[in-house]
């Protein structure tokens, strides 16, 4: 559960190949994200250069606010299943979320 | 006679070497792309549509088979000779057992400047042969595995760009006929070679950045994205001469055989196989054969077709 | 006689069914949209060129009437037969006052495939329909309220992409007539009808994308969404025959009383009646009037025409 | 007032609808805004999918860096203005941002 | 006669002063000046493969001499009637010794549609013109010192995408000749007005938002913004006229020395000479000069041509 | 050397000129950068709008993720060649990555 007074939710922010973006969502949303914003990118990591001009070598930044238990969950999933073989960074930070008053506790 | 759309190739070629800021943006490479496929296949269709289509059957199916059949000859050299990872070796297999519908599309233009007549329904073949290596290649890396998701790999290529533009266009060709794409032709016919040039010119520089990664893989990527296409075309222009077609048609059967994928089979396979380095394939593809078939391959191709021709 | 941008559309929208990864890129669409839409407005413009303004002047009051009045039909449909929230029907009653550029061309093509003349000073009553139904659909919603930003409306809506463009190509094609045009006539006529077919080809998937919604909304929308052209294309049709049009000019007539606007007036609505649910009214415009108008509702107000002509 | 020794001030993250893009960042200027970036993005939320290729679905991504007062009263004034009716996620977190030494103060 | 490419300039200018929505997609703006960079190259080096290559190289040195000179010329009256700060006069006399491409693509439509012959090889000056006036404005603004990483500035510029597309295209023209080009004439030589048309309609947007920055900037640059091309147009002319140059050689020499880059420029001194404001220069070349040549300028410089002749 | 057991590390978020994107590029990998995540933006900042329409008003969001000593470092290099001439913001903050188990210590 997050710290409900103030708010306090997890940001997963991962970076990777655009050719798996839709299954990354998809295993996100199975793993039971509420939502994500995704964006187009380029970047350099390890696994070398992604320039974003050629299918193959596009790559995509996603986001993922939720309770730090579930954002925890996720980005093990994630590391699992594609660390391994794809381009792909992970990292997380606290965010305090501006909450919508009917919506109670829609992030739990 | 020296084709103006080799010309843009090279100088994309040329300004990508040299590290020229040149580009064309993402969006318009792709309109160039959805144009070509639409136009190969309208063409087609047209043509198609006074061709008795269960004729035709027998030869589909042999060129499914050879789809079928070309990665399997790929796969030991690549595992034996280029000592390769068995999933890399699976994977460019794969790439050359599929089709590179932009090497298809320069030799169409290559015979329409000679007035070289060829089978109509050439586009047909193109859309078979997408599909067989990628599954070939799949079962080479992973062996029939379970836990290969074959209903997305299917739904991936079949639904994929590619298919949908060639077949929809074939269709459309083939339901309207030539009087019905007369309104149509000024943007899918009369332009095609001016879109096929500039498609060409981005290609020049993404074969440029390709090249980058040469060094890294040694000479054995480089001798097999020559010789395999050599040996496959050959391949290819036999069955086309089997097939009875004429000089044109046996031609571009040859270059089906010595094209290889990169759009389709690379986007598949990092799906399906995603422990095989996909800039391996990609820079034998796109950064040799891609090149060696545009400026070199095609008239070769033609050669095997007339020399074919006055054997028999 | 089937037309190929017909067949363009149900490409692309039975891809999207079927969830293909095929799309055009969001600046080609907009691109296309730009052609058409400068398109119309010039060949509009050229003609009135050899038309006497002030003949029309009564035309213009008459339609002006119309985008006033359809609104305002629909909207007691939607809000006792159909029982919708206040904003959401004076939403959709908006969105059917307007006009939908995409079908107009549509209908030009299915015109012109068929040689029949219409009048061309079409264009301009495209023009004059966006405005009048936002009005109206505002007020519905909100009443003659203070806070609504009207100032905002008509800036967003008169200076909108797709009335500067309509109406300064007509402005153009006015000021330079049919000699002015011979040289830009190779982008923006000669490629019209191919522009047309990519432009379908997109409207086909978005289309396949906004069915999605249907199961949520439930029978009435689909009703409302094919009942509400086929009577209002009667009353456009009417309107064109008190007119004294000829069949082509009754038919277009009927088009833009039948079709329903998806880019203008969602836009402004989104920002004017930001409680009325976008989806609601974009389903019912785009998943279900837009196709049927393209498919069935062109060759329906066609027969409207040639009904009233035969009887007078 | 911000930590001034150490440069500690909010970054305001909005994800929201295109179609009100402009008038949020009018919105936000009028407030106080001395700057903002904004990112073209697509989502997933509560009101459902935004792919970004259709006019209405398209989503942004827009980021505020000002001092904590400042940015708890433009994110009030987000939330009171579009929460209700229009796809809109708001959260913040510190950044310690690098200063202009010829600027001094001027995020205060 | 009126040019319709003028109204769709107007028709941008006065909807972007209205703060309209309407904006060309980035990736469609690339596309457009791809194709005018392809097709003026294109066009000329089809003409030069019939000229004598030798004949022109002492013009092509004078060509390079002016590059030099006129931002001298500009450089005292910025720095001394300006009071620009040094670093801004280098960098608004670099503009203006430069080039703009768009200029001259709309004299060459001017030229065209009043049937009046022009040298062919006049795109290679465009060429020629850009480099010197960079390397000018950067030892101005510097002096010869030693942190200037010429390599990089030449990199920049040299294979920059105007020069490139533009010399690649005079090669490719010149390689294949007439015949050669036939079969890509659709794209890149008939669609050359309409695209043009299109290129002008995002020009006058673009100019309208610098147009914003005006106020702040005063007099003086609006001043130097119109002072300037027409001295430097008629210095141009002077040269074209010495040359012994055609009537439309002569106008064409003058829009080159007229016209002030907004493309190739500002890119280079954003990154050599960092401390000069570019929001000044753009402001000048793209919201002053620009819109000035294309509604005013071309039409003096013809009559520039037209009265040294009358003198001769 | 970065919090190990913990896996925090510095994010630095540069917003920048479109116009010098390669050049900011090179300049961190020269520094030791051993990634970088960029983004085309708008933007507005006290070197006025930058609406990415133009060439040069183009504007860009670029992320380099690496140890609080290096992350430092290049902001410091960063403030020192780009601030004065440039319209440039860097901020930092923390974030948990989540570590490549055989890439161990290679943000080190
Ligand atoms: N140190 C870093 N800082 C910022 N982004 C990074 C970093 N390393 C990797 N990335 C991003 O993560 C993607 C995948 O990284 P990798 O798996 O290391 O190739 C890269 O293409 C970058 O977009
Ligand atoms: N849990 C989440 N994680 C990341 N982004 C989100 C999340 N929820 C919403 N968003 C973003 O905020 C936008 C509006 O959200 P909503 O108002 O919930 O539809 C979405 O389109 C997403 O881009
Ligand atoms: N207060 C701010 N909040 C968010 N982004 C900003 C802020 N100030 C500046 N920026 C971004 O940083 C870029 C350069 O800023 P500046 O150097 O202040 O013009 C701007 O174009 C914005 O993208
Ligand atoms: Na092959
Ligand atoms: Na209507
Ligand atoms: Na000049």
């Amino acid at each position: 559960m997050a710290d409900a007074e103030k708010n306090i939710y997890k940001l997963m922010t991962i970076m990777t190949e655009a050719a798996i973006e839709n299954d990354v969502l998809n295993e996100l949303v199975k793993l039971g994200a509420k939502g994500y914003t995704s964006i187009d990118a380029r970047g350099k990591g390890h696994r070398g250069v992604r320039n974003a001009a050629w299918g193959l070598s596009a790559n995509v930044r996603i986001e993922v606010m939720d309770t730090e238990e579930n954002v925890r969950k996720m980005a093990a999933a994630m590391k699992e299943r594609y660390y391994r073989n794809y381009a792909m960074l992970i990292f997380l930070h606290d965010v305090e979320v501006i909450p919508h008053d009917d919506l109670e506790g829609v992030w739990e | 006679m020296l084709d103006p759309i080799i010309l843009f190739f090279l100088l994309g070629l040329i300004s990508g070497l040299l590290r020229s800021e040149l580009r064309l943006p993402r969006s318009i490479y792709e309109l160039l792309s959805i144009l070509l496929l639409l136009a190969i296949g309208l063409k087609g269709g047209v043509e198609l549509a006074k061709q008795p289509f269960l004729e035709l059957l027998p030869q589909m199916v042999a060129v499914v088979l050879m789809g079928f059949v070309l990665p399997l000859i790929a796969y030991p050299m690549l595992l034996h000779l280029g000592r390769f990872k068995r999933v890399d070796a699976a994977s460019i297999a794969a790439h050359y057992g599929s089709v590179s519908v932009g090497t298809f599309a320069v030799a169409v233009s290559y015979l329409a400047a000679r007035n070289i007549f060829f089978e109509p329904y050439m586009p047909v073949f193109v859309v078979l042969l997408e599909m067989p290596a990628i599954l070939v290649g799949i079962m080479l890396a992973k062996g029939i595995s379970k836990d290969t998701q074959w209903g997305m790999v299917a739904h991936e290529v079949l639904l994929g760009k590619g298919i949908v533009l060639l077949a929809g266009g074939l269709i459309i060709g083939w339901v309207v006929g030539p009087e019905g794409i007369v309104s149509i032709k000024p943007l899918f016919i009369d332009l095609f070679k001016g879109v096929l040039a500039l498609f060409l010119l981005e290609m020049g520089i993404i074969t440029a950045g390709q090249m980058g990664s040469l060094r890294s893989y040694g000479l054995f990527l480089i001798g097999f994205g020559i010789v395999a296409p050599v040996i496959f075309g050959l391949l290819g222009a036999l069955l086309g001469f089997f097939f009875g077609l004429s000089e044109g048609g046996i031609t571009i059967m040859a270059v089906l055989a010595a094209s290889a994928s990169y759009i389709a089979v690379p986007a598949a396979m990092r799906l399906s196989v995603p422990e095989a380095n996909p800039s391996l394939s990609l820079t034998a593809s796109l950064g040799i054969t891609f090149p060696f078939n545009i400026l070199f391959g095609v008239p070769l191709y033609h050669m095997y077709a007339q020399y074919l021709l006055s054997m028999a």
